[in-house]
C-alpha cells in the first residue's frame, strides 16, 4: 500500500506542478481572444461592447493569485468558465462531448498497437533473424520514425481522396443520431477506421521494438531453458514464461508512450476532421479561446496521469515480486 | 416531396447551438437574415438601392438628423403574433442597453429609437448623417413578446426561435449538421421555394472541396483551389462559381514607422509611389490568390465594382503608378534622391538613412504571406530593402493599431458605396484607432469631403465629392492597393436554379452571414422541376 | 574509440543507417551547390508536375520543389541536431548527477523529470510555440530541446545507477578520485552508447516535432524546411488538387531519415546490448541445424 | 546395451562473426543405470554446453553439429517435438546452475508443477497439489510453501525446489549443471546429502557437473574430467583422486588448497 | 607475535539496515552484532561464516562505505568518525583499500589497465617516476609490465585482473587490503596463484589482509587469524591452527564438517548431517553474552539462553 500510496502522492503533486504550468501559459500567451474572435467575425467593435464581451467570457482584471485560485478551484468544480470559440457553451461541455471520441481514438489505436505490436515483438524476438523478424523488425523501425502527420496525409490522400474508400471527416454520418444501434455503431466504426489505423500505425513500430527487445533480453534466462526441458511446447514457453515475464518492462514503455499517443491522436484528429480533444485543443490555440485550451491542457494532463497511475497498477499486478505476501 | 437546399455558409469544428441573432461570433450562420429578417437589404450590386423587407420605406430628416422608418403591415412573428413598431424598438433598445450585444455600434450613432405609432418608428442620430441606415439596418428584429422577457440577452442562446424570416423551425441539430425548415406563417411565402436548409459541418477547405466535388453542396462561399478541375470539372453542366470583387487589400505604410529611415521614406511621395511600381500585382491575384481576387489598379484604389464612380482623370494621371514597372520604379526611386550609398545593393534616404521594410502579415493567411513574399520580391529588385515577417494575427492586429510595424498588407471593408473603403481606412479620425486605419495618414482636406459626403443624400453631389476624394488619393497614394479580395461563392445547379452569377448580377451572392442579401439569392432559387 | 566505430560499422543496418545520414548531412552542407534553383524564387509554373527541368515538380508558389527540399534539409537537420544536443546535454547531466549523488537531490531531480514526463508533450509544444508567436526553426529547436529532455534523463540515471553499483566507481572512490573526475573520467565513457541511443533519438523526435508543428501552421511560414513545405503544401490543397509531389517529397525525406537515425540507433543498441549482436549467427544455425534434423531423420526412417 | 546413455563423438559448434568456436568436441561417454557420473572442469570447458545438448536444449548459435546421443537405444537427436517434449522431464531432467534463475520469479511455485505435470498428461488441479505437495516434502520442504513466488523462498529452498521438480516425473536421469554453486557449504550438503537419499530411494542416474572435484569425489561413482571441449581422462571416482593419470587432473588437484587434516587422512597431496 | 598494535580494531560494531519494501511494513536486518575484532599488521585475518552472516558488511564498514549504526572502527587507536581534518581522511582512505569478488565489475571497461593504476599512482606518489612506478607494481603482481598496461580489463583473463586490482592498492600503498571473497569468482586452477600473491604482498610488503570467504580450506592456506560469524555474531575466533584444526563452536564444527573432502565419500543414509545443521544453526542464532577464551587467543561464543528474536523472518531454511 505504502507504494499506491507513494505514487498517489507523486500524482497529486505532478498534478499540480502541471496544472499550475496550464495556467501561465494562457496568461503569457499574446493576442486578446476577444479581438481576434471579433476580427475573425469582421466587425468594427466599440471599445464598451468589446469590454462589455470579455467580461462575459470571464477576463476579470483580478489579481493574479486570485485568478490563480479560482482556477485551481475550478479543476475541483469541473467548471472551466465559457469557450469563445463555442460561446455560449462551457468549457466543460466543449470538451465532454469530444473526449468520448477522443478515448475512442486512442483506446482502440492503443489496443491494437499494443497488441499487435507486442505480438509480433514476441514473433520476431522467438524467430530471431527468421523471417518474421526480417520482415516485422525494420518494418517497425520504419514506422516507428514516421511523423504521425505523414501516415495520416497519404492515408487521406491515398483512401479517401484518390479511392473514396474512406471519409474524409466526421466521427459518424452526419445524417444519423448517436444511439445504441448497428448502424450508427457501423458508422462510427467505418469513419473511425482511417484515424484508428493513422495512430495505430505510428505507435505499432514502438510496441514491437521493445517487446522484442525485452524478449531477446529473456531468451537466455535459465528458466525459460527449465520450462523447455519440462516438456512445455513452444508456445506455452514463448507466452506463459517468456512474453509474460517479459511484458514486464513493455508496460512501464507503455507509460511512456502516452506522450505520443496523445500528441499523435491530436494530429490525426485534425487531419481527419475528428471531433475530438486534440482537434478541439488545436482550435483552441489557433482562435486563442484561452478558457477552452486550459481546460484542455488540464484534462489532458489528467488522462496521462490517470494512464499512467494503471500502469503502475497493472505492473504491480503483473510482477508478485512487489507484493510480498 | 420537401426540397432541401445544403449550403455551406461558413467552416466550423462544430455546430453550436446558439440562435441568439445578436450574436456575433458563435450564433448559427443561418440565424442573420433567414431566421430574423432584416428591414430594408441595400444592394450594392445595384448602386446600394434598398430592397424593403420589414419595412416598406425610410425617410431622412431634412437636416439629416433623424430616420423615420415605415413597417411592413401584415407581417407575423413563426409563432403567430403580429410584428410592430414595438418588436423594432425592443431590438434596438437591446442593442443600446447592452454593450455586448451592440455590435454594430449603435450606442454612438443613435441617441433614441422612438415609436410613431404601430407601424412607424423614428431613429435619432447623434451625428447628422445620410449613411446611418446602413448600420441601423443591421441590427437583427427581434420579437418583443419574447425578447422583452429574457433576463439576460446576452447570453441567452434563444433555444426555440421565434422569426419572422422565411426559415425558422429548427428540425435537427448536432454539431455536425443542422437543418433548417420553412417558417408557416412567412409573410413572403409564394416568393419562397426553398423548404429547408441543411448545413453540414466543414472544418477546412480540403473537406469543403470534397463535398462540393461530390455535389453534396448547393450553395457554398469556400476558397476552392484550381477551381476548374477541381471543382468545375467534376461536373461541368452543375458546378459553377463567380468570385465578384469583395474588401479592398492594401498595402499599409507606416507614415510614423518607428525607425527613422522608413519613416522618411515613407513619407515621401516618390517612395511610395516606386513602391507601388515594385508591385506585380498580376502574380498576386493570379499565383498568391490563383486567380481568383479582382486586380485593382485604380491609382484611388476604387475597385472595379465601383468602376461607376470612377473619376477617369485620376487614372490618366497617375495610371502610371500602379503599373509593375520595375525600371520606372528605380527611375523614380534615384530622382527623388534615394540611392545606395553604402553599397550594400539596396537605397538609402536621400538623408542617408537606412531602409529596412519589414512586411507584416498573419501567421497562416496563405494567400497574403504569398502576395507579401512577391511584394518583397519587386521591392528587392528595385534595391529597396525588405523581408516578409508573419506574426500570428492578434500580433498583427495589435502592431497595427500600436503602429508598431513598418508595412503590412491590410484589407478593408468595402460599403454600398466606396464611401466605407475611404471612411474606414483614410479619415482623420479614425487613425491609430482600428487596424483599418493603421497608416497614421492624417489629411484634413480629405477628412472634410468625406464628412460632407455624409451630409447628402443627393448622387450628383456625392458623385462629385467622390471625384475629388479620388483625386487627392491618386495624388498622394497613402496606401498601395493591390486587389480586391473574392466573394467566395459556388454554386451547384442540379437541384436548384436560379442562383445569382456574373451573367445574372442580382446582388451579392455570397451565402456567408455578412451578407444581407443573401435573402434575395434565397428567394430567387426555385428547385429543378 | 576506432575499436567503437569498427563493431558500429560492422553492423549492416548501423552502417547503412550511418550512410543515409551522411548522405542528408553532405546535402545539408554543399546545398546551396547542387540546389538547381533558388528555393524561394518562382521558377516556373504553379505546380508543375515532375520534370527533366523540375525533378520533383513546382510548388503552388512556382518554387522548385526539388531545391526546397535540398535546402529544407539544412534547416531540418540543424534544428534536429540542435535539439538532439540540447535534449541529450539536459538529459546527461540530470540523469547522471541523480544517479552520482542520489539521496535528496536524486528525489528532486528525479521528481523533476517525472513530472515532465508525464506533461502531454506534443500539446504543450504547440501552445508554447503559439506563445512565442512566429517561431522560426532555431526556436522550435529550443523549444523541443527544453522540453523533451525528460525521457533521456530517465533511462541515463537508470543506467548510471546501475553503473555505480559496479565496484570500479567504489574502487576509484577508494583511491581518492575527485568527484567530477568519478563522473567525467569514470562514468560518462561508460554511458556513451546510451547518450548517443538518446541523442539519436532526440534528432528523430525533434525532426519529426518540428514538421508537424511547422504543419499545423504554429512555425514560419518563410523558413525553407519540410516542415514548412508540408504547411504550404497543405495549404495550396496539393493533395486535393494532384500536386502528390508536393507532399510526397517531403514526407519521404523526413521517413528516410528517420529510417537512416533508426538503423544507426539500432546498431548503437547491438553495441550496448551484446546479446543483440549474434542475430545473424543465430540465424545461420538454425538453417544448418534444420538441415542436420533432416539428415537424421531420413537416417533413422532407413 | 545396458547403458542408460550413450554420448558418441558428440561435437558442439558456436558460429560465432569469425570462425564457428568449437565448445565441444568429439565427447563420447556413457551413464549407466543408477550411477552418478561426474563431470569437472574449469569455467568455460563447455560442461553446461554437453548438458543442454544432451536435452536438445542449446539454442542456436549453438549447433550440434556432429555425433550421437542415445538413450535407451533412442537416438535423441532425430526426436520430433512431440517425442522430444514427451520425453523430456519424464526420462531425463535437469538441475540448473542457479535456482534463482531456473524458477519463473512471476509464478507461484505450484504452478510450475502444475505447468509441468499438466504437459505430461492430464491431470486434475487437486492431484497436481497433491502430488506438489509431496515432492516438497520428500525435499523437505513444508507443503503450504507451494503458494509462494520464488523470490519468498531462500536460495538453499529454491534448490530444493528445483530438485524437486526434476524428480516429480521419476526420471531416469538428472542433468545437474553445478546445483550448488550459488550455496555456501553447508547448504550444499545438506542438499547433496538429499540427492543422495532420493537416488538410494528411487535409483535414477545423475551426471553431476561441478568444478570443485573434492566435491565431486565425494558423490560421484565415475568422474569424467573437461578441458577445452574435450574429456581428458575418465574414470571411476577413486581412480580420479588417487590416481589421476592426466597431467591436467594433476593440476588440478593442486591448485585447490586442501584442509591440511584432510590432507592426512587422503592420499590426493601423494604424486 | 601479539605484540604488536592492532593496525584496525573493530570495537563492538552494530549494523542495521531498514529495509522498506514497496509494499508492507519496513524491516529491521540486523546485518552485524556487536562485531570485536583485531587487524594486525603484516598478518591475515580470515573472516568465514555461512552466506548472508555479515561477513561482505565488515569489510564495506571498514572501507567506509557504510556508516556503523553503533560501535567504533578504530585506526591505529583513532576511531575513523573522529577523523574530521580532510588529510586524516585522505590518509585512512588511502591505508585502506579493497579486492572485490568480481574481478570484471572492479575495472572500468572503458579505460585501460594503464589508466586504472597511473590514476592511483599519480594520485599517492606524485613524486615517483609514473613508468618506473607502473612496471615495478605491475611485476610485483606476477604481470607483464609490457604488454599489460596498454590492455583493456575484457582482454585479460580474471586472474589477471584480479591481479590488477591488487596492483591499484599497490599503487596506492596500502597498508590494509580487504579482499572479499577474492577467489570465488575465479577458475579453480588459478585459485591458489592468487592466494599465493596474497601470501606474498603480506609478507614482502608488510599489509594486513582481511580475508573474507566461505571456504576455510584457504582460509587455513592462507590467514593467520581466523574469526567465523554466523547471523552477524562473531561465534569464534583466534589462530587458524586452532579455530580450523580444532573448533569448539557448533557452528564452526558444521562448517568444518561440510567441507568437501575428496577422501570421504557421502551417502545417501546419513541423515544426521541434516538435523545437526538445523539444531546448531537454531542454537548459534542466539544473542551472544560474551567470549570465552579456550585457549591463548582462542574465543568462543557464550549465547543466549533464549533464541534470539531476529526481525528477519525469511532466514531459516527449513
Ligand atoms: N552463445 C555463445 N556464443 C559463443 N560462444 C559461447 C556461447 N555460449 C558459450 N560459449 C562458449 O562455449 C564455451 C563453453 O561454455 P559452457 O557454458 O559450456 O562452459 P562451462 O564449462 O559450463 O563453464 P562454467 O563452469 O563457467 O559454467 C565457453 O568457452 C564459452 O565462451
Ligand atoms: N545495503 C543493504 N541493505 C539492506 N540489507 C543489507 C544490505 N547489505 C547487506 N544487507 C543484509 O545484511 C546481511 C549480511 O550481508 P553480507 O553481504 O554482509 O553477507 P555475507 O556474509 O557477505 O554473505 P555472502 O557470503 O553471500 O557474500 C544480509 O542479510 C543482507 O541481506
Ligand atoms: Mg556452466
Ligand atoms: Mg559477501
Amino acid at each position: 500500500m505504502r507504494f499506491l500510496l507513494k505514487r498517489l502522492s507523486f500524482y497529486a503533486v505532478a498534478f499540480l506542478v502541471a496544472a499550475t504550468f496550464n495556467f501561465m501559459i494562457p496568461r503569457l500567451l499574446p493576442g486578446n481572444p476577444a479581438d481576434i474572435m471579433l476580427a475573425n467575425s469582421g466587425g468594427m467593435i466599440a471599445p464598451e461592447a468589446r469590454d462589455a464581451l470579455m467580461a462575459t467570457f470571464g477576463f476579470i482584471d483580478a489579481p493574479l493569485h486570485e485568478q490563480y485560485f479560482a482556477y485551481l478551484g475550478s479543476i475541483f468544480t469541473w467548471d472551466f468558465g465559457l469557450s469563445i470559440k463555442f460561446y455560449p457553451m462551457p468549457v466543460a461541455d466543449v470538451l465532454t462531448q469530444a473526449l468520448p471520441w477522443t478515448l475512442f481514438l486512442t483506446g482502440a489505436a492503443l489496443l491494437i498497437a499494443f497488441s499487435t505490436g507486442t505480438l509480433l515483438g514476441i514473433l520476431a524476438a522467438w524467430r530471431r533473424g527468421q523471417l518474421t523478424d526480417v520482415i516485422a523488425s525494420p518494418t517497425a523501425l520504419a514506422l516507428q520514425s514516421v511523423p504521425a502527420v505523414v501516415v495520416a496525409l497519404c492515408g487521406l490522400y491515398f483512401l479517401s481522396v484518390r479511392n473514396r474508400v474512406f471519409p474524409t471527416s466526421y466521427a459518424y454520418d452526419p445524417k444519423l443520431d448517436p444511439a445504441f444501434s448497428w448502424e450508427f455503431a457501423a458508422s462510427v466504426a467505418y469513419h473511425g477506421f482511417l484515424p484508428v489505423v493513422t495512430l495505430s500505425v505510428v505507435l505499432v513500430g514502438g510496441y514491437l521494438i521493445t517487446m522484442r527487445n525485452n524478449m531477446i533480453g529473456q531468451l537466455g534466462e535459465d528458466y525459460l531453458a527449465m520450462a523447455e526441458a519440462k516438456g512445455l511446447s513452444d508456445a506455452r514457453v514463448r507466452y506463459a514464461y517468456a512474453a509474460r515475464n517479459a511484458l514486464l518492462p513493455s508496460v512501464t514503455a507503455l507509460a511512456l508512450s502516452f506522450g505520443a499517443l496523445f500528441g499523435g491522436s491530436l494530429i490525426t484528429e485534425v487531419v481527419f476532421n475528428y471531433p475530438g480533444v486534440g482537434n478541439l485543443l488545436y482550435l483552441g490555440i489557433v482562435g486563442r479561446d484561452f478558457p477552452l485550451i486550459q481546460g484542455q491542457l488540464l484534462i489532458m494532463t489528467l488522462a496521462m496521469l490517470l494512464a499512467n497511475l494503471a500502469v503502475d497498477l497493472a505492473y504491480v499486478f503483473l510482477d508478485p515480486r512487489l507484493k510480498r505476501a | 416531396e420537401e426540397t432541401v437546399l445544403s449550403a455551406l455558409p461558413e467552416q466550423v469544428t462544430a455546430w453550436v447551438e446558439n440562435f441568439n441573432p445578436f450574436n456575433q461570433t458563435t450564433t448559427a450562420p443561418s440565424v442573420l437574415h433567414f431566421m430574423y429578417e432584416p428591414l430594408i437589404i441595400f444592394n450594392a450590386l445595384d448602386g446600394g438601392k434598398p430592397v424593403y423587407r420589414l419595412a416598406t420605406g425610410h425617410d431622412y430628416s431634412e437636416d439629416l438628423s433623424s430616420i423615420t422608418v415605415t413597417l411592413r403591415e401584415g407581417v407575423e412573428w413563426s409563432d403567430g403574433e403580429a410584428f410592430d413598431a414595438d418588436d423594432v424598438v425592443t431590438s434596438f433598445e437591446l442593442a443600446l442597453g447592452n454593450p455586448a450585444l451592440d455590435s454594430v455600434g449603435m450606442a454612438q450613432m443613435l441617441s433614441g429609437v422612438e415609436k410613431i405609432d404601430a407601424q412607424t418608428v423614428r431613429f435619432n442620430l447623434s451625428t447628422p448623417s445620410s449613411q446611418a441606415m446602413y448600420q441601423i439596418v443591421r441590427v437583427p428584429i427581434v420579437p418583443d413578446h419574447i425578447w422583452s422577457k429574457i433576463d439576460d440577452p446576452v447570453t441567452f442562446t434563444n433555444p426555440d426561435p421565434v422569426g419572422s424570416g422565411p426559415l425558422t423551425e429548427i428540425r435537427r441539430f448536432t454539431p455536425q449538421e443542422y437543418i433548417q425548415c420553412r417558417n408557416d406563417n412567412y409573410w413572403d411565402a409564394e416568393s419562397l421555394h426553398v423548404d429547408c436548409m441543411r448545413f453540414p459541418q466543414i472544418a477546412n477547405n480540403d473537406q469543403a472541396l470534397a463535398a462540393a466535388s461530390n455535389g453534396e453542396l448547393d450553395w457554398m462561399g469556400s476558397f476552392l483551389p484550381d477551381i476548374e478541375n477541381t471543382y468545375v470539372a467534376k461536373d461541368p453542366e452543375h458546378h459553377s462559381y463567380w468570385l465578384p470583387g469583395g474588401s479592398l487589400v492594401a498595402f499599409y505604410m507606416n507614415f510614423e514607422a518607428p525607425e527613422e529611415g522608413d519613416r522618411a521614406a515613407f513619407n515621401n511621395v516618390d517612395f511610395r509611389r516606386a513602391v507601388s511600381m515594385a508591385f506585380d500585382r498580376e502574380a498576386m491575384v493570379e499565383i498568391a490568390g490563383y486567380g481568383y481576387p479582382t486586380i485593382n489598379q485604380y491609382p484611388s484604389g476604387l475597385g472595379r465594382a465601383f468602376h461607376s464612380w470612377n473619376n477617369p482623370e485620376v487614372d490618366e494621371k497617375f495610371g502610371a503608378f500602379t503599373q509593375y514597372d520595375l525600371d520606372g520604379a528605380r527611375a523614380l526611386l534615384a530622382e527623388a534622391g534615394f540611392k545606395d550609398i553604402d553599397g550594400d545593393g539596396f537605397v538609402e534616404t536621400p538623408e542617408g538613412a537606412q531602409i529596412d521594410l519589414e512586411v507584416i502579415v498573419p501567421n497562416g493567411w496563405t494567400d497574403w504571406v504569398n502576395s507579401c513574399q512577391i511584394a518583397v520580391e519587386g521591392l528587392n529588385a528595385v534595391g529597396i530593402r525588405a523581408n516578409v515577417s508573419t506574426p500570428e494575427s492578434a500580433v498583427w492586429t495589435e502592431k497595427l493599431i500600436n503602429g508598431d510595424y513598418d508595412m503590412a498588407i491590410n484589407s478593408v471593408r468595402v460599403g454600398a458605396t466606396p464611401f466605407n473603403q475611404y471612411l474606414d481606412s483614410l479619415h482623420e479620425s479614425n487613425q491609430a484607432k482600428s487596424r483599418f486605419a493603421a497608416s497614421r495618414y492624417y489629411n484634413a482636406e480629405l477628412s472634410g469631403l468625406l464628412d460632407a459626403f455624409t451630409q447628402t443624400s443627393d448622387t450628383e453631389k456625392q458623385m462629385a465629392i467622390m471625384s475629388d476624394v479620388q483625386e487627392i488619393v491618386g495624388a498622394d497614394m497613402p496606401l498601395v492597393t493591390v486587389f480586391n479580395n473574392p466573394r467566395w461563392y459556388q454554386y451547384n445547379t442540379k437541384r436548384f436554379t436560379g442562383f445569382f452569377n456574373a451573367d445574372n448580377p442580382v446582388a451579392n451572392p455570397v451565402v456567408h452571414k455578412t451578407n444581407p442579401a443573401r435573402l434575395l439569392h434565397l428567394l430567387a432559387l426555385r428547385p429543378v422541376e | 574509440m576506432p575499436d567503437l566505430l569498427r563493431t558500429f560499422l560492422r553492423n549492416r543496418k548501423a552502417a547503412i543507417g550511418l550512410a543515409i545520414v551522411l548522405a542528408y548531412v553532405v546535402v545539408a552542407l554543399v546545398a546551396p551547390l547542387i540546389a538547381p534553383f533558388d528555393p524561394i524564387a518562382r521558377v516556373g509554373r504553379p505546380h508543375q508536375a515532375p520534370s527533366a527541368e523540375h525533378w520533383l515538380g513546382t510548388t503552388r508558389m512556382g518554387r522548385d520543389v526539388f531545391s526546397q527540399l535540398i535546402w529544407g534539409t539544412r534547416t531540418s537537420l540543424m534544428v534536429g541536431i540542435v535539439a538532439g544536443l540540447i535534449v541529450t546535454a539536459i538529459g546527461t547531466a540530470i540523469g547522471i548527477t541523480a544517479a552520482y549523488f542520489g539521496g535528496l537531490v536524486d528525489n528532486v531531480l528525479n521528481f523533476f523529470t517525472n513530472v515532465v514526463l508525464v506533461l502531454p508533450q506534443l500539446p504543450l509544444l504547440l501552445v508554447l510555440a503559439a506563445f512565442l508567436g512566429q517561431v522560426g526553426p532555431w526556436a522550435i529547436a529550443l523549444i523541443i530541446g527544453l522540453t523533451s529532455w525528460a525521457w533521456g534523463a530517465r533511462v541515463t540515471r537508470a543506467q548510471a545507477m546501475s553503473l555505480k553499483t559496479r565496484d570500479f566507481i567504489q574502487a576509484s572512490a577508494m583511491i581518492g578520485e575527485p568527484t567530477w573526475r568519478m563522473i567525467l573520467v569514470e562514468m560518462l565513457p561508460n554511458l556513451l552508447s546510451i547518450i548517443g541511443f538518446n541523442f539519436i533519438g532526440s534528432v528523430i523526435f525533434t525532426i519529426i516535432t518540428e514538421a508537424t508543428l511547422e504543419f499545423l501552421g504554429l512555425g514560419s511560414p518563410l523558413a525553407l524546411s519540410w516542415g514548412t513545405m508540408l504547411y504550404n503544401a497543405q495549404t495550396a490543397s496539393a493533395i486535393m488538387v494532384g500536386a502528390w509531389w508536393e507532399v510526397l517529397a517531403p514526407c519521404a525525406a523526413i521517413v528516410l531519415i528517420g529510417v537512416g537515425l533508426s538503423l544507426m540507433n539500432f546498431g548503437v543498441d547491438e553495441i550496448a546490448n551484446p546479446r543483440m549482436r549474434t542475430l545473424g549467427n543465430v540465424a545461420k544455425a538454425l538453417r544448418i541445424e534444420k538441415r542436420l534434423l533432416r539428415q537424421r531423420m531420413q537416417e533413422a526412417n532407413q | 546395451m545396458s547403458d542408460l546413455l550413450t554420448v558418441e563423438g558428440l561435437r558442439v559448434d558456436y558460429l560465432t562473426a569469425g570462425a564457428p568456436f568449437t565448445a565441444v568436441r568429439d565427447i563420447s561417454f556413457q551413464i549407466q543405470p543408477n550411477e552418478i557420473l561426474g563431470l569437472a572442469g574449469e569455467s568455460g570447458c563447455g560442461k553446461s554446453t554437453v548438458a543442454y545438448a544432451l536435452m536438445r536444449l542449446h539454442k542456436p548459435p549453438a549447433l550440434v553439429r556432429r555425433g550421437q546421443i542415445l538413450f535407451e537405444g533412442r537416438d535423441v537427436l532425430s526426436f520430433t517435438d512431440t517425442q522430444l517434449r514427451a520425453w523430456r522431464w519424464s526420462e531425463v531432467s535437469m538441475v540448473f546452475q542457479s535456482a534463482m534463475n531456473s524458477l519463473n520469479p512471476v509464478m507461484t511455485i505450484f504452478r510450475q508443477f502444475h505447468d509441468m505435470l499438466r504437459a505430461h498428461g492430464p491431470i486434475t488441479r487437486a492431484d497436481a497439489m497433491d502430488r506438489t505437495a509431496e515432492m516438497l516434502e520428500m525435499v523437505g520442504i513444508p507443503a503450504d510453501r507451494m503458494q509462494a513466488h520464488p523470490h519468498q523462498l531462500s536460495g538453499g529452498m529454491r534448490q530444493r525446489v528445483a530438485l524437486a521438480l526434476a524428480l516429480t516425473l521419476l526420471p531416469k536421469l538428472i542433468i545437474m549443471d553445478e546445483p550448488t554453486t550459488a550455496l555456501d557449504v553447508v547448504v550444499q550438503r545438506e542438499i547433496l546429502q538429499e540427492v543422495l537419499r532420493l537416488r538410494e530411494k528411487l535409483g535414477f542416474s545423475v551426471l553431476f557437473i561441478t568444478h570443485d572435484i573434492a566435491l565431486m569425489a565425494q558423490i560421484s561413482d565415475r568422474i569424467g574430467i573437461m578441458r577445452a571441449g574435450e574429456i581428458v581422462e575418465i574414470g571411476t571416482a577413486s581412480q580420479i583422486v588417487t590416481a589421476p593419470v592426466h597431467d591436467y587432473t594433476r593440476s588440478l588437484w593442486d591448485a585447490m588448497p586442501i584442509l591440511a587434516n584432510a590432507a592426512e587422512k587422503g592420499p590426493a597431496h601423494a604424486v | 607475535m601479539l605484540s604488536d598494535p592492532p593496525i584496525l580494531s573493530l570495537d563492538r560494531l552494530t549494523k542495521t539496515f531498514t529495509l522498506r519494501p514497496i509494499f508492507g511494513r519496513a524491516t529491521q536486518v540486523e546485518a552485524l552484532r556487536a562485531v570485536s575484532l583485531d587487524l594486525l599488521p603484516g598478518r591475515a585475518l580470515a573472516l568465514v561464516g555461512e552466506s548472508g552472516s555479515g561477513k561482505s558488511t565488515v569489510g564495506r564498514m571498514i572501507v567506509g562505505h557504510h556508516a556503523p549504526t553503533s560501535g567504533r572502527i578504530l585506526f591505529e587507536g583513532r576511531d575513523i568518525a573522529e577523523l574530521t581534518r580532510r588529510g586524516d581522511q585522505m590518509r585512512y582512505r588511502q591505508a585502506v583499500q579493497m579486492v572485490f569478488q568480481d574481478p570484471f565489475s572492479a575495472l572500468n571497461p572503458a579505460h585501460t589497465i594503464r589508466h586504472h593504476l597511473q590514476r592511483a599512482l599519480s594520485l599517492h606518489q606524485p613524486e615517483a617516476d609514473p613508468e618506473t612506478a607502473l612496471r615495478e607494481i605491475l611485476d610485483d603482481v606476477d604481470l607483464d609490465p609490457v604488454s599489460t598496461p596498454s590492455k583493456f580489463p575484457h582482454e585479460l583473463s580474471g586472474g589477471q585482473r584480479q591481479r590488477v586490482n591488487f596492483a591499484r592498492a599497490l599503487a596506492v600503498r596500502a597498508r590494509l587490503i580487504v579482499a572479499d571473497e577474492p577467489t570465488s569468482m575465479l577458475d579453480v586452477s588459478i585459485r591458489k596463484s592468487i592466494l599465493a600473491l596474497m601470501q606474498r604482498l603480506k609478507t614482502e610488503h608488510g599489509l594486513s589482509i582481511l580475508y573474507i570467504t566461505h571456504d576455510i580450506a584457504t582460509a587455513e592456506y592462507l590467514a593467520e587469524d581466523t574469526a567465523v560469524m554466523f547471523r552477524g555474531q562473531v561465534v569464534e575466533k583466534g589462530p587458524t591452527a586452532q579455530v580450523v584444526g580444532a573448533p569448539q563452536h557448533g557452528y564452526t564444527r558444521l562448517l568444518r564438517a561440510a567441507v568437501p573432502d575428496p577422501s570421504i565419500r557421502l551417502t545417501g543414509s546419513d541423515a544426521g548431517f541434516a538435523q545437526d545443521a538445523r539444531q546448531v544453526r537454531a542454537a548459534s542464532a542466539a544473542a551472544v553474552r560474551g567470549m570465552t577464551e579456550v585457549s591463548t587467543g582462542h574465543f568462543i561464543a557464550d549465547h543466549a539462553a533464549g533464541d534470539h528474536a531476529t526481525a528477519e523472518t525469511e532466514r531459516a531454511d527449513a
